[in-house]
């Protein structure tokens, strides 16, 4: 079979299969059983189907396009590449393409240079991309069909008081619960299949609409809408990046299109447009980053006029000359700004989505939604869309953008993790944790760890899920959020308890050192092996390494916080523990799956086969190798990954890893479960900082006083104007207009009607006394016509004085 | 004697009257008098065929002119004729008549069928 | 024959073109009377014939041939009766008007070469038009009569006769339209020749077009089974109810004279006139229209010829006559609309799409180009072209 | 002796009256006094049907003249079309007529007086328009017409045969054929024959309020008369 056309069609169909279930649930979901109980079902079966036909694609791509073993040699590595390339490009030996598939379904507009259009891009990423999100959603289905079954009925939400102190009551919204979650799988696979940056964007917004539908599911709290409006609102700040970004490209480039893509150019004949990569990096160049001469010519603008103007006569002279100049311009570092602003354009698109500072703020609050939906928008879906769009855009980043990334990342794992240290909402801890893994991811994709930081995406995706359904379970047991009042709980919910340590476990990155570990293990040191060379061929970045180091010592602290205050010692509120159970088998299941994935994510096969090499296959031209570059923040240097394999780093950040999980890890045993420290002493001790950090380093207050204060301000005066000025100018002109209208009124009704009537009165009266002509006799009129023709006749020739006698 | 006399006076009487031929206004006039009498048929009768009839024979007076302007056989030395167009405007007043005479009889018969009687005197419905 | 008067026997020319007027007035009117006696006997015996009788018998002779003879001194003895009540004046003009338009017609209708009453260059157009004038003093007898009977008898002939105007006008102008002439003469001359110039066999159309012919002629006669103005069974005998007398044998003689009229119409347009199915004349090496005497025996032996295909007409007539039971009103009206006149356009524009592409008929077309055909379109009677310059005008009336 | 030569002078100056007699004129005569003296009979008759009749005669009194015109084609049109006409007329005459009331309603003595003063002014003015011009009194020359319909044809087939083909090319409005106007008559005359058959046709008997009394008039005058 032919992957060219067998690969869309299976993805294509696992892409649209949620979308079906969202149409139906859409238009049958109250009906489908009682209270829409089928609906579960059917969202759950689109979306296991689309599993299916998503591991059919897996299992295509893997006949058609083996994997190796990952290699430290980059010889052997491209070799590998090479013979796997389905259609290989033969002379560029160490630079060979990815295998990719591209193409179009259906175009939407095309004129001119644009062509906007329905496509796909299909390679390894895209293929594991789907597995892993169908998969998580599956389990996430499964799990949330038991979870929500408060909605099956009405629901009455004890957080809600009416005006008359009553709690808010209302239907249950099962059905509706489930077609949001259709459509977020549905955007989030288009995403991932889109072969071009306008249908990303599309999904991109449609994904946002989905989470402002399922973090306000429950909009009658005003958190939630808050929560909500709030995720919204953040995000296209960021996509209004993005949309720069994208003009920059689309004005310089004329494309949107990831791979080259055959189209009718303005003459209207089939040619072959060069997509986005072949742009950035051409064979040419043997898939370096080079300016493409579209922004070249697009930034030396006033340059190519004078040259049109001198050759105003010929302008095939004009052209040539242009194209024989645009080398030139490119080393005089032409455009070298506009594709760094189209980068970091399509960057704060991801800074938004992904929850990286500054705009990381409504990812804690979005956990206002039903917790299956926290973990579908932490793990598989939303916030993966950012890191899986930088994966895809990679290969047209600038090294001064990666290097921004790389900061943004460190920071944000950084602040994240220190926010979740004081955290005692086990929800919230979770999502600062995930932040703070976003921030490792962003980190390592900067500083040049392109599987690293995909490969981290995934098994983060992996127990990510499996932590926030397990405190799903949890609060589904204790009916509250807050750590304080739990502890003990092990007992009760054994099963929750096993599968969230092995969740802590993972993310924490544990194992025996160069043998074997849980699967956060093998992505979290192999991000800090690339940080450690980042920071080791360029020394003054190697704040970098440090700061990651720190997170996982961070790291570690607050997730073992979090399971020994949630689960070992005693329980600290007898009420809840006493009505604390273990969860129904349909939610222990999927923890389950989740927790053996996350345990075995990371292993590669004996065959070789393993997500870390099947994403070394995926890796865009170009990128394997050290570039030394840089414009903008003076000399800067990407080791190539493979690079970060070799002994000597790779020991060095595996042993650091171990050791500061470990650290953090005993910390938190001393704190909470040996007792040796006491938090709060530790609290009061640190007090400012222990504050600071509650409140989240003011960053919510910092916003409401930079951006939200000075909007409503003017916003109160604008009101004021509109009120005070404008409404009374308008008042004014209506009641002079109505003194007007009523003396027109007057003149109308007195003269002008006076007029039209004594008109229509005289012709009245006229006709009536013309009425006595009109006999109605024929022979009458008869005569009368013949009289009136003698008549004629007699004044015409006495006129004429024609004599009749003669 | 007294029987040559008379018979010598309508002799002459004859012969001057009827030994040359006649001319377009022998024809015109014959077409003056149908005219007028079409005219006085239609402006005296009260029944509406008789009136239908009094209009075809206006037509006709009028076709008689056409015919005598346009005969070659009344075409004097030097007076101009209008040659066959006067046959074929005829031919045109001959079928339009018919055509009317069709139309007329139908009006006619609502008519009757309204007012149960053809007196036109009674069709003053229109009357003022 | 006024020219032979004039200058041989020298008579003031008044008088010669009084007694030419009046031989062929005489000859024409005995053609009708005569005729009608014959055919009233005819018809009788026919009638008989077909009814399995012997029919008159006694009266002169063994076939009786005298019997209408004596019919007619009956009739001449008949008191005739007016009914009171009846319009005078229009009672007694009725039969003449009905006769005098039966005996106009003849006045155009050629009987050989140039045996004619007075040749017109639209004698078909004539003879048609004039015929048309016969229902006239139908109804107008029967409205005289005062008589529902006759009324009723009047109404239908009416309605009847205008409205098979319009069948038979079309298939009149089908010969017309061939001949590129109304002159029965020159129409009649067109078919010379051996009988496959007849325009019954000119081509398909005709041959239909002349049975459609031949059905409106019979029901503008008033035959049956057209007879529907004195239906006997019904209307006790139509139009002619309250007639008796001389006044009635007006109105047979002017049934019989349309009758021969009709048929001799049918043979001049389409079955060659006085032409007979051979040319013996000019196998013989005669030629028309010179003066020697032989050519009047030519000329007389036309005229047999006519006179027997218009006879042979009538007694078609009478066979169908008294073989046909008659038909409704409705049935009637129904023939005329719905069949005749779609069947005569049909084949009217027929036979024109036919003269474009064979002109000539089916032998001559083959053979004759067609340009002389469309020339012969526009020639006038007697062959002068008309097309050619301003109108020549012709004989002087008045020396 | 006496006698015979009276005869014989009789005879003679007889022979020489009719030898000057203008047959053709005397036609003329005959004719134009039918058609003249119907046209008068229509006028003054009450009766529906005998006016049609002295109409008819009148028609036909005028074909006759315009065969003496030598317009042969248009006379046998006027006794075909017209003439049939009229007959049409006469039988719906007869039929909405026969009963007894409408056969003859007579006309009040002053209207047949206004409208014999009013035909009399119409008929003088005429008559002096038909003497007014010198070259229309002129004796004609007496040539009869040459056949016309074939030219008649040609023309209403838009070919004027009767123009001198060698003189210069008449293309004005005048001598131009008639090929339009024709096809526009036999239109008009198809639009009126279906309107007329759509006018006359049976409907149930229906009488409006307004007529309605005017129905009843009718009856009653029909009764006067």
């Amino acid at each position: 079979m032919d992957p060219a056309s067998t690969l869309p069609l299976l993805l294509g169909l696992a892409w649209l299969t949620p979308l079906v279930s969202f149409v139906a649930i859409l238009f049958f979901g109250p009906r489908m059983g009682p209270h829409g109980k089928s609906s579960a079902a059917v969202a759950t079966a689109a979306i296991v189907v689309s599993l299916a036909l998503s591991l059919a694609a897996l299992g295509t791509w893997l006949s058609v396009h083996p994997v190796q073993a990952v290699s430290h040699d980059s010889h052997a590595a491209a070799d590998s590449h090479a013979d796997s390339h389905a259609d290989s490009h033969a002379d560029s030996h160490d630079q060979a393409l990815p295998p990719a598939y591209s193409g179009d379904w259906y175009t939407l507009y095309e004129g001119g240079a644009l062509k906007l259009s329905i496509g796909w891009y299909i390679d390894a990423l895209t293929v594991l991309m789907f597995v892993v999100v169908t998969f998580i959603a599956s389990c996430i289905h499964i799990y949330a069909a038991g979870y929500m079954h408060d909605e099956l009925h009405d629901f009455t939400d004890h957080t809600v008081h009416l005006s008359d102190g009553s709690h808010f009551h209302r239907p249950g919204r099962f059905s509706r619960f489930f077609q949001s979650l259709s459509l977020f799988c549905f955007s989030m696979l288009g995403i991932v299949i889109a072969g071009n940056l306008a249908m990303i964007f599309i999904f991109w917004e449609l994904v946002g609409i989905c989470s402002w539908f399922l973090i306000g599911f429950y909009y009658e709290r005003q958190s939630a809408s808050n929560a909500a409006n709030k995720a919204f609102i953040v995000n296209r700040v960021g996509d209004f990046g993005m949309i720069i970004g994208m003009m920059a490209l689309w004005g310089a480039l004329g494309t949107l299109h990831f791979a080259d893509s055959s189209g009718q150019n303005s003459a209207g004949i089939e040619t072959l447009r060069p997509g986005l990569l072949s742009l950035v990096r051409p064979e040419a160049t043997h898939h370096a980053l080079h300016v493409p001469d579209g922004m070249v010519k697009f930034a030396a603008a006033d340059r190519v006029a004078e040259i049109t103007l001198d050759h105003a006569t010929r302008t095939e002279d004009g052209a040539s000359e242009i194209a024989s100049r645009v080398d030139d311009w490119r080393a005089m570092g032409y455009g070298r700004w506009l594709l760094f602003v189209a980068g970091i354009g399509i960057f704060c698109g991801c800074v938004g989505k992904s929850a990286q500072f500054p705009l990381f703020v409504w990812l804690p609050d979005a956990m206002e939604g039903p917790t299956p939906v926290s973990a579908l928008v932490h793990s598989a879906t939303m916030v993966a869309a950012g890191v899986f769009l930088m994966g895809r855009f990679y290969p047209v980043l600038t090294p001064d953008v990666l290097l921004v990334i790389a900061y943004t990342g460190a920071i944000t794992l950084f602040l994240a993790a220190t926010i979740a240290l004081v955290a005692t909402d086990i929800k919230q801890v979770l999502a600062y944790s995930t932040i703070s893994q976003l921030g490792y991811m962003m980190l390592a994709l900067g500083v040049g760890g392109w599987v690293a930081g995909l490969f981290h995406l995934f098994t983060h995706a992996f127990f990510k899920s499996l932590l926030f359904l397990c405190s799903g379970s949890v609060i589904h047991a204790c009916h509250t959020n807050d750590m304080r009042k739990m502890g003990g709980l092990a007992k009760v919910m054994p099963w929750t308890a096993g599968t969230m340590l092995v969740g802590c476990l993972a993310i924490i990155g544990a194992g025996v050192p160069f043998v074997i570990g849980l699967s956060g293990y093998y992505s979290k040191d192999s991000i800090l092996a690339q940080a450690l060379s980042f920071s080791q061929v360029n020394p003054s970045h190697s704040i970098l390494f440090v700061a990651a180091t720190g997170g996982a010592f961070l790291t570690a602290f607050y997730m073992f916080r979090l399971w020994f205050m949630t689960f070992a010692g005693q329980p600290r509120d007898a009420h809840i523990s006493e009505h604390a159970h273990e969860s129904p088998r349909v939610m222990v299941a999927p923890l389950v799956a989740l927790a053996i994935l996350a345990i075995v994510a990371g292993w590669s096969l004996p065959g070789g086969f393993g997500i870390a090499a099947m994403l070394e296959q995926a890796r865009p031209a170009g990128t394997a190798a050290t570039v030394t570059s840089g414009y903008l923040f003076g000399s800067l240097t990407i080791p190539a990954e493979h690079e970060s394999h070799v002994g000597a780093i790779h020991e060095t950040a595996t042993l650091a890893a171990f050791a500061t999980a470990a650290a953090g890890v005993l910390l938190a045993a001393m704190m909470y479960v040996w007792r040796i420290l006491s938090p709060l002493a530790v609290a009061w001790v640190f007090r400012p900082i222990y504050t600071f950090l509650k409140q989240r380093w003011y960053f919510d207050e910092l916003y409401g006083a930079i951006f939200v204060q000075p909007v409503l301000g003017i916003a109160s005066l604008a009101s004021s104007i509109d009120l005070g000025v404008i409404d009374k100018i308008i008042d004014g002109v209506a009641w002079t207009a109505r003194q007007l209208a009523g003396i027109d009124a007057w003149i109308d009704r007195t003269l002008v009607d006076g007029l039209v009537n004594a008109t229509a009165s005289a012709t009245w009266s006229a006709g009536i006394e013309l009425k006595k002509l009109q006999t109605g006799h024929l022979r009458q009129y008869v005569m009368f016509i013949v009289i009136g023709t003698v008549a004629m006749f007699v004044l015409a020739s006495l006129l004429l004085r024609s004599s009749l006698a003669a | 004697m007294n029987l040559i006399a008379p018979l010598c006076a309508a002799g002459f009487f004859a012969s001057g009257v009827l030994s040359d031929p006649v001319s377009v206004t022998h024809y015109l006039v014959v077409g003056a008098i149908l005219f007028t009498s079409g005219v006085v048929c239609m402006a005296v009768k009260r029944n509406a065929l008789g009136i239908l009839m009094g209009i075809e024979l206006v037509l006709n007076g009028a076709n008689v002119n056409f015919i005598a302007f346009g005969s070659p056989y009344l075409r004097g030395e030097g007076s101009a004729s209008i040659g066959l167009d006067g046959e074929a405007i005829a031919l045109f007043v001959i079928l339009l008549a018919a055509a009317e005479a069709a139309v007329a009889l139908a009006i006619t018969l609502n008519f009757y069928n309204n007012h149960s009687t053809v007196d036109i005197d009674e069709a003053d419905d229109l009357q003022g | 024959m006024a020219d032979f008067l004039i200058t041989t026997v020298g008579l003031p020319e008044w008088l010669a073109w009084t007694l030419t007027a009046s031989v062929a007035a005489f000859l024409v009117l005995n053609v009708i009377a005569g005729g009608a006696l014959v055919f009233i006997w005819a018809e009788r015996k026919i009638a008989a014939r077909i009814q399995d009788r012997l029919g008159p018998t006694r009266t002169g002779g063994r076939f009786g041939w005298l019997q209408s003879l004596a019919d007619g001194i009956k009739l001449l003895a008949k008191e005739d009766l007016m009914p009171d009540g009846a319009d005078g004046m229009l009672f007694r003009l009725a039969p003449y008007v009905s006769f005098c338009a039966s005996f106009c017609a003849f006045i155009a209708l050629p009987f050989a070469f140039d045996f004619v009453g007075q040749r017109l260059n639209v004698g078909v157009f004539f003879v048609v038009a004039v015929l048309g004038l016969e229902v006239f003093g139908v109804i107008l007898a029967g409205y005289a009569s005062a008589s529902k009977w006759s009324l009723f008898g009047a109404m239908r002939e009416a309605a009847q006769v205008v409205s098979y105007e319009v069948p038979l006008g079309m298939c009149v102008v089908v010969p017309v339209m061939l001949a590129g002439s109304m002159d029965l003469i020159t129409i009649a001359e067109k078919q010379a020749g051996w009988f496959i110039n007849w325009y019954l066999f000119h081509d398909p159309f005709t041959f239909v077009i002349f049975w459609v012919y031949v059905t409106c002629a019979v029901a503008s006669v008033n035959r049956a089974p057209f007879d529907l103005a004195e239906a006997e069974s019904e209307l006790v005998a139509g139009f002619h109810t309250e007639y008796s007398g001389l006044r009635w044998s007006f109105f047979f003689m002017a049934e019989y004279g349309s009758m021969y009229l009709v048929s001799a119409l049918a043979a001049i347009l389409f079955m060659g006139g006085w032409n007979g199915p051979i040319p013996v004349a000019t196998l013989l090496g005669l030629s028309e229209g010179t003066g020697d005497t032989a050519n009047y025996f030519v000329r007389l032996a036309g005229c047999a010829n006519l006179m027997g295909k218009s006879t042979l007409g009538v007694l078609v007539m009478m066979w169908v006559r008294w073989t046909l039971p008659r038909l409704r009103i409705d049935q009637v009206m129904t023939t005329c609309l719905k069949y005749c006149t779609p069947i005569a356009a049909f084949m009217f524009a027929g036979v024109m799409f036919w003269q474009l592409l064979l002109p000539g008929g089916v032998i001559r077309g083959l053979s004759r180009p067609a340009g002389e055909i469309r020339e012969g379109w526009l020639e006038g009677p007697g062959g002068q072209t008309a097309v050619s310059g301003p109108v020549p005008q012709v004989s002087q009336v008045r020396p | 002796m006496m006698g015979t030569l009276l005869g014989d002078s009789t005879a003679t100056l007889g022979m020489v009256l009719l030898a000057a007699i203008n047959w053709h004129s005397l036609l003329f005569y005959l004719f134009a006094a039918a058609a003249c003296a119907c046209a008068v009979a229509v006028v003054l008759t009450d009766n529906v049907v005998r006016m049609a009749f002295y109409l008819v005669l009148s028609l036909g009194a005028t074909a006759g003249i315009f065969f003496l015109a030598g317009a042969d084609f248009v006379g046998a049109m006027q006794l075909m079309i017209y003439v049939g006409g009229t007959l049409v007329l006469l039988v719906f005459g007869v039929m909405l007529t026969a009963q007894a009331p409408f056969v003859s309603i007579r006309t009040p003595a002053s209207d047949k007086v206004l409208g014999g003063i009013v035909g009399a002014a119409l008929l003088m003015v005429l008559v002096l328009s038909a003497f007014s011009v010198e070259s229309w009194r002129r004796p004609a020359m007496g040539l009869v017409a040459a056949p016309s319909a074939t030219p008649l044809g040609m023309a209403f087939l838009g070919v004027r045969v009767d123009d001198d083909p060698l003189a210069a090319p008449a293309v004005d409005s005048i001598r131009s054929g008639y090929l339009l106007p024709f096809e526009i008559v036999s239109v008009h005359l198809l639009v009126v024959l279906v309107g007329a058959a759509y006018l006359a046709r049976a409907k149930r008997r229906r009488i409006p309020r307004g007529i309605e009394t005017a129905g009843a008039d009718a009856a009653a005058t029909g009764g006067r008369s």
